[in-house]
């Protein structure tokens, strides 16, 4: 664990005691089951806000706390240990977009809503289902046209941050924007995006870098996000691995079970180290890119191990709806595969290093 | 090198070959042509039309379901080599053989090797004519992989056994008929302590409970047993004889479940035909992405050695007569190589690959996602890839424990 | 094991009688220490050729026995178990491709030599560090000029076979051939061998394929020598761990062992069969490309690992020359990078599967 | 975010930085630019010139060999951020420090914590000046991992002990001057009958033997006691401590192990940097192999993730105070990549890669080979990685053995 200030550990602790005492993975099988058209609880999305987590990166003139990255990751992993389901990433990345690409005047008018949780955000980049940095949507006299595969969070969303061939635009729900569900296997909000003839505006500032710096930060969050998850499964899996018994013996005395804890127990420090340099890069500005392609990448290597291991550790009640560990693979392999699968962030880190 | 021809064997083969060839053409419905063998399939039955139950039904009065069964007893009474034919012949007309499961693949073998003679007559025709669905009780809630801690009790009744008890992982236990179960009838003694005896799934006091999986599917039950009565002539074996043949009968299970049966199921088609309908390829036709097509190949070079490892295990289990300990190492290998690909065709799909329900999705795509779930299990059940391993350990290496 | 006839059972019980009395790892030391020039005991040598191993592979009209590929691998096997410095499997491979690709002369002159052990053969293939399937060796009015590197048994060779831009020759040693040691960490024979204009006569049977199948063979009678290696590295191991004791229990008591002797066992199982298949490949004339590949594949994969594993499993002994297991660690590693790394193999098994 | 700055310290700091350039710039000889540091080199010994003299003499002079000791020991007296400066400037300035070994390591740090005044006022300095060469009496030959079996005896002679055994594995300990080791004082309790005391290698009764190594090289030595008289004054801490000072010890050996020292040493230039040498690159400057390229940076990306780890590891412990539990992960995870990297290497250059001696390998090639085969010890020394797993397990994650 980072070495934290005093308020990070307070957002820390207020974040862990809300999962905790509200938002247990009890409250993502209701939503699981109630199906509210977002995705997620509204209710719940409503306190977050309140507690003024969808303004942690935005700067306070626009309504934000501007606490940082390292605290927005704090946040995000404590969701993903609950897998707490709701457009907190989502939003955070769009806001980013606008805090690094926008105008003074999208700024005001759009931050001060994205941090009080009035309007839900999300990054509508990728057209096909895997991330590979291409993109056709265009835009002609202000108009966007195109189709976003596989966008986060679009069923809450109002307003969706759009990847063009020539740059990002910001584009509200309404004319011009339709949506197909696309329900994956974490049963969270996804769907196609269809832009046809949106009116857009685009986001002029942040230079040649930008649509690489909002990627960047979706990365780290998302692996924020899945440290979370690696972390709880690990965390049930050796109490459990403590409590049953067979063969008149508890299964954490097995030998061959305590030496795989302790490979993943290393796989989970490693991962920490990268997600958590990923957050502090980004606060302090220097080796962002490299930074958050170790993040994501250490996220996917360690959660796919650990999710599957979770698994086979827990026997057969794993494979049960009943227990929770089967959500973690579920949502372990949907974040996987966004924002860069594990080979097209190698290919990244190689080209960064320059070979 | 030279090799010995037999010329009778052959030309008999040849005519084999050409009856196949016959009794398909005039049995199988072509509308049938590609499906796959309903009653066999763990996920749950589907519905018998005309034309199934015909093919069944036609399968099931040669014996040819179960082609290497004595043929007094229902079953098709071919060689190895008949059956093998059999199968090439089918597999040619895009036909299939419609009977299978769980007393096919396992109750069968054990009951035709340990039943007595009326017990034989009474249950293989039927299975041979895949006319009833057995179930298997073996998993109890605190006995997992860990059998000897059963504590489903059969009490002696004099004609009968009175069982009480909870069995759970019950495969199929919702549509199954007959229940092939593990009980203890004797609490003095752990091991020498356990029975086998089949139980009607239709008697009073057998109560089931589908548990839903994480591919939500509920393809297995827990099982309750209140005052359920069971004959005694429903004992395999003898009494406290349950350990070895529960045992004899996983044996078979893993078999199944590496070398032919499940794992062969569950592959499909080659994953580089999957990967270039779902990737770019480049000029040469080669995926284009030499990351992913480098991995298929890892993993279709390793599966192309553990189907000869699995030929292999079969041949010289046939030299030295008998179900080789190998079936630990397949059961292990071929479980892990099973997972390995539905993640890595998860992979060759991206997200596209990972469709629950609703639009957007093909059948084969969703299915793909169940099946990666529901092969999860694989490791776990027919004694989990620990037990393999402490039994490879153990048994095979002679790697003991502390003493 | 394959299931062999009686001929067969025959020879590999007589190579492992021999190699167990006459050839254990101790000759391999001594040959070693007393560093005769061609890398072999050429005793040794004589003796094998006597015993008929120089010709499995080799007609009968040409002085050789024609007992096949299997019986050829399970020879080869025995010898790597006892790491027996030869160029048996160097002979045969030469032999192999006059065998495919000679002329009723050049079989005549060549063949009978070569089983008889009077001569000893070589392939001259590779000009690089890797095998790559680039030779850019030049012949002009019979005379062949080029550099190949890392050319095995090259000390003891008479006879090279020679692959040229054009196909395979055969090369005499004598003028226009010089050698360059190149020792490598096996301590076995390598060198670059120099042609300048030495007189060469083509191999002009066997067609275009001719060069391919002279490798798969390669490919799989090496990777028969490293099964040998693998089993002996897994049961002198196994030995071990069975044996010395530690915090009072036995090594084989412990169950993180026993789970890695379990892992290890299963990919003995399929490296016997994908080396088992080469060679019946072989014998049967069906699917040979395809055989091979998988063949040294899973060879490369399997004894990687296995001669990693047997370092690691006999702790602190196992790094000291006194015991042998280090010994395989730096043979597979020579064998691993010959005829084609792991690499090199699936982007070959991908190209023959037609993706 | 605003950093929190501190005016006075920074400007203290940039004084010190000044201070050191002057004093590189006055001490180290040009000629020696680029070397390594002989003494620390578990490999042996190299010849120390008169240029490698002086600049040890005057490093030693100021203590910064071991920059954060106590100056009244001859330690630099140095905060961990002048140490940083130190090693920054050297490192800009193409320096290094000249005082390593397993006296600076382990031995130096335990002793500062264990030893008495007298004791601390005898080893240390000479340490700090890199005058002295210890070596580390720990394993036996029936006690390797398990260093309760210890069977080396010293036995209570009065104002001596008198030692007999023998020991393996001692790091150089032909060339080492002094031995800590750990010796059996009580043989009827295993674990506090271990005490920590101080040998002279010079002394009647010890003989060495070196041992070879699959390397070629002998870094190691058997080495046997023969009634080996010790005196009192150099046993460290209480008779019967030697278990609690040994294993502190080895958590230094440990952090050293991975963290910084010998990992670090291991390393050398970027994996991608010599790939590019030996590799071909495409049109991009890129690896034209890109299932290579890809292992690279796969390897490049955990390595990366394990220098944070290592950070990670040094900020907190120091928040905590003290040697963190973490030393054992550390071990575990760095020896693991050394050996990975050591591999992928060869793989990178081919045969290339595999030179033993003589013509047509570079220098480095050579000792590439060398370091992949020696590197295979470090995940057995110093704690194999199976006991660090056990210490994982039982210590940090608090799952038991079956009692």
């Amino acid at each position: 664990m980072a070495i934290l200030n005093e308020e990070q550990e307070m957002l820390r602790d207020m974040a862990r005691n809300w999962t905790t005492s509200e938002s247990p993975v009890a409250a993502w099988r209701k939503v699981r089951s109630e199906k509210p058209v977002e995705g997620y609880s509204p209710d719940a999305w409503k306190t977050m806000a309140e507690m003024g987590w969808a303004g942690i990166v935005i700067p306070e003139p626009f309504g934000g706390s501007e606490f940082g990255w390292l605290s927005a990751g704090l946040v995000v992993e404590e969701l993903g240990k609950t897998l707490t389901a709701s457009p907190l990433v989502a939003t955070t990345l769009a806001a980013s977009a606008i805090v690094l690409g926008g105008s003074d005047e999208q700024k005001g008018k759009w931050l001060p809503k994205l941090a009080s949780g009035e309007r839900v955000g999300t990054l509508a980049f990728d057209e096909g289902p895997r991330h590979d940095g291409r993109y056709s949507a265009k835009v002609e006299g202000g108009k966007l046209t195109g189709t976003k595969a596989f966008v986060h969070e679009a069923h809450g969303a109002t307003l969706f941050v759009v990847a063009a061939a020539d740059g990002l635009y910001l584009v509200e729900k309404g004319d011009g924007v339709s949506l197909s569900d696309r329900k994956l296997t974490d049963q969270r909000s996804h769907a196609e995006v269809t832009f046809n003839g949106a009116a857009a505006e685009k986001l002029t500032g942040g230079g040649d870098t930008l649509l690489d710096d909002v990627l960047d930060r979706a990365r780290i969050l998302t692996a924020a996000e899945m440290l979370g998850m690696a972390q709880q499964v690990f965390d049930v899996t050796l109490d459990y691995l403590k409590q049953r018994v067979q063969f008149n013996q508890v299964l954490a005395s097995f030998q061959a079970l305590q030496h795989r804890m302790a490979d993943l127990f290393g796989d989970l420090a490693m991962m920490r180290s990268a997600v958590e340099g990923g957050l502090e890069a980004l606060d302090s500005g220097f080796g962002i890119a490299r930074a958050a392609t170790v993040a994501k990448a250490e996220a996917n290597r360690v959660l796919h191990t650990m999710s599957r291991e979770g698994i086979q550790l827990h026997g057969g009640i794993g494979m049960t709806d009943e227990y929770d560990v089967g959500f973690y693979l579920k949502r372990a392999r949907v974040l996987e595969a966004s924002w860069g699968s594990t080979s097209y962030l190698r290919n990244r880190f190689a080209t960064l290093a320059g070979y | 090198m030279a090799t010995l021809a037999e010329p009778q064997a052959a030309s008999t083969d040849d005519a084999f070959r050409e009856e196949v060839r016959a009794f398909i053409e005039k049995n199988f419905p072509p509308e049938l042509k590609g499906k796959g063998n309903a009653l066999a399939s763990v996920e749950g039955p589907t519905q018998e039309g005309p034309a199934e139950k015909a093919w069944r039904e036609a399968m099931g009065a040669r014996g040819w379901g179960v082609p290497t069964w004595p043929k007094e007893y229902g079953g098709g009474g071919l060689t190895r080599k008949q059956a093998h034919i059999l199968n090439e012949e089918m597999a040619k007309a895009g036909a299939y053989n419609p009977i299978g499961g769980m007393g096919v693949m396992m109750f069968g073998p054990t009951l035709l090797e340990y039943g007595s003679e009326e017990q034989k007559r009474e249950h293989i025709p039927p299975i041979a004519r895949g006319e009833i669905r057995w179930c298997q009780g073996y998993s109890e809630p605190n006995a997992g992989s860990d059998l000897a801690n059963l504590q489903t009790f059969a009490e002696d009744k004099g004609d009968h056994y009175l069982v009480n008890g909870q069995k759970t992982w019950t495969s199929g236990g919702q549509w199954a008929d007959k229940c092939f179960a593990i009980v203890r009838t004797d609490r003095s003694d752990k091991h020498n302590g356990i029975s086998f005896m089949l139980i009607d799934m239709k008697d009073p006091g057998v109560e089931v409970r589908p548990i839903q999986m994480i591919s939500g599917m509920s393809p297995f039950c827990e099982t309750f047993f209140t005052d359920v009565k069971v004959p005694k002539k429903n004992l395999v074996g003898k009494e406290g004889q349950g350990w070895t043949i529960g045992k004899r009968l996983l044996q078979h299970e893993r078999t199944n479940l590496s070398g032919g049966g499940s794992m062969a199921r569950l592959m499909g088609n080659a994953l580089s035909d999957i990967a270039k309908k779902y990737l770019e390829t480049d000029e040469n036709g080669e995926l284009a992405d030499k990351v992913m097509r480098d991995r298929i190949a890892d993993f279709e070079i390793r599966w192309q050695s553990f189907l000869l490892t699995a030929k292999r295990a079969v041949e010289e289990s046939k030299a030295a007569g008998g179900v080789s300990e190998i079936s630990s190492v397949l059961k292990k290998l071929g479980t892990k190589l099973g997972q390995e690909r539905a993640e890595l065709l998860i992979e060759i799909q991206g997200l596209q690959g990972l469709g629950w329900e609703g639009e957007g999705f093909s059948d084969s795509e969703l299915s793909g996602v169940r099946a990666w779930l529901f092969g999860k299990a694989t490791t776990i059940y027919g004694g989990s890839t620990e037990i393999q391993n402490n039994i490879i350990a153990k048994r095979v290496l002679g790697m003991l424990d502390h003493q």
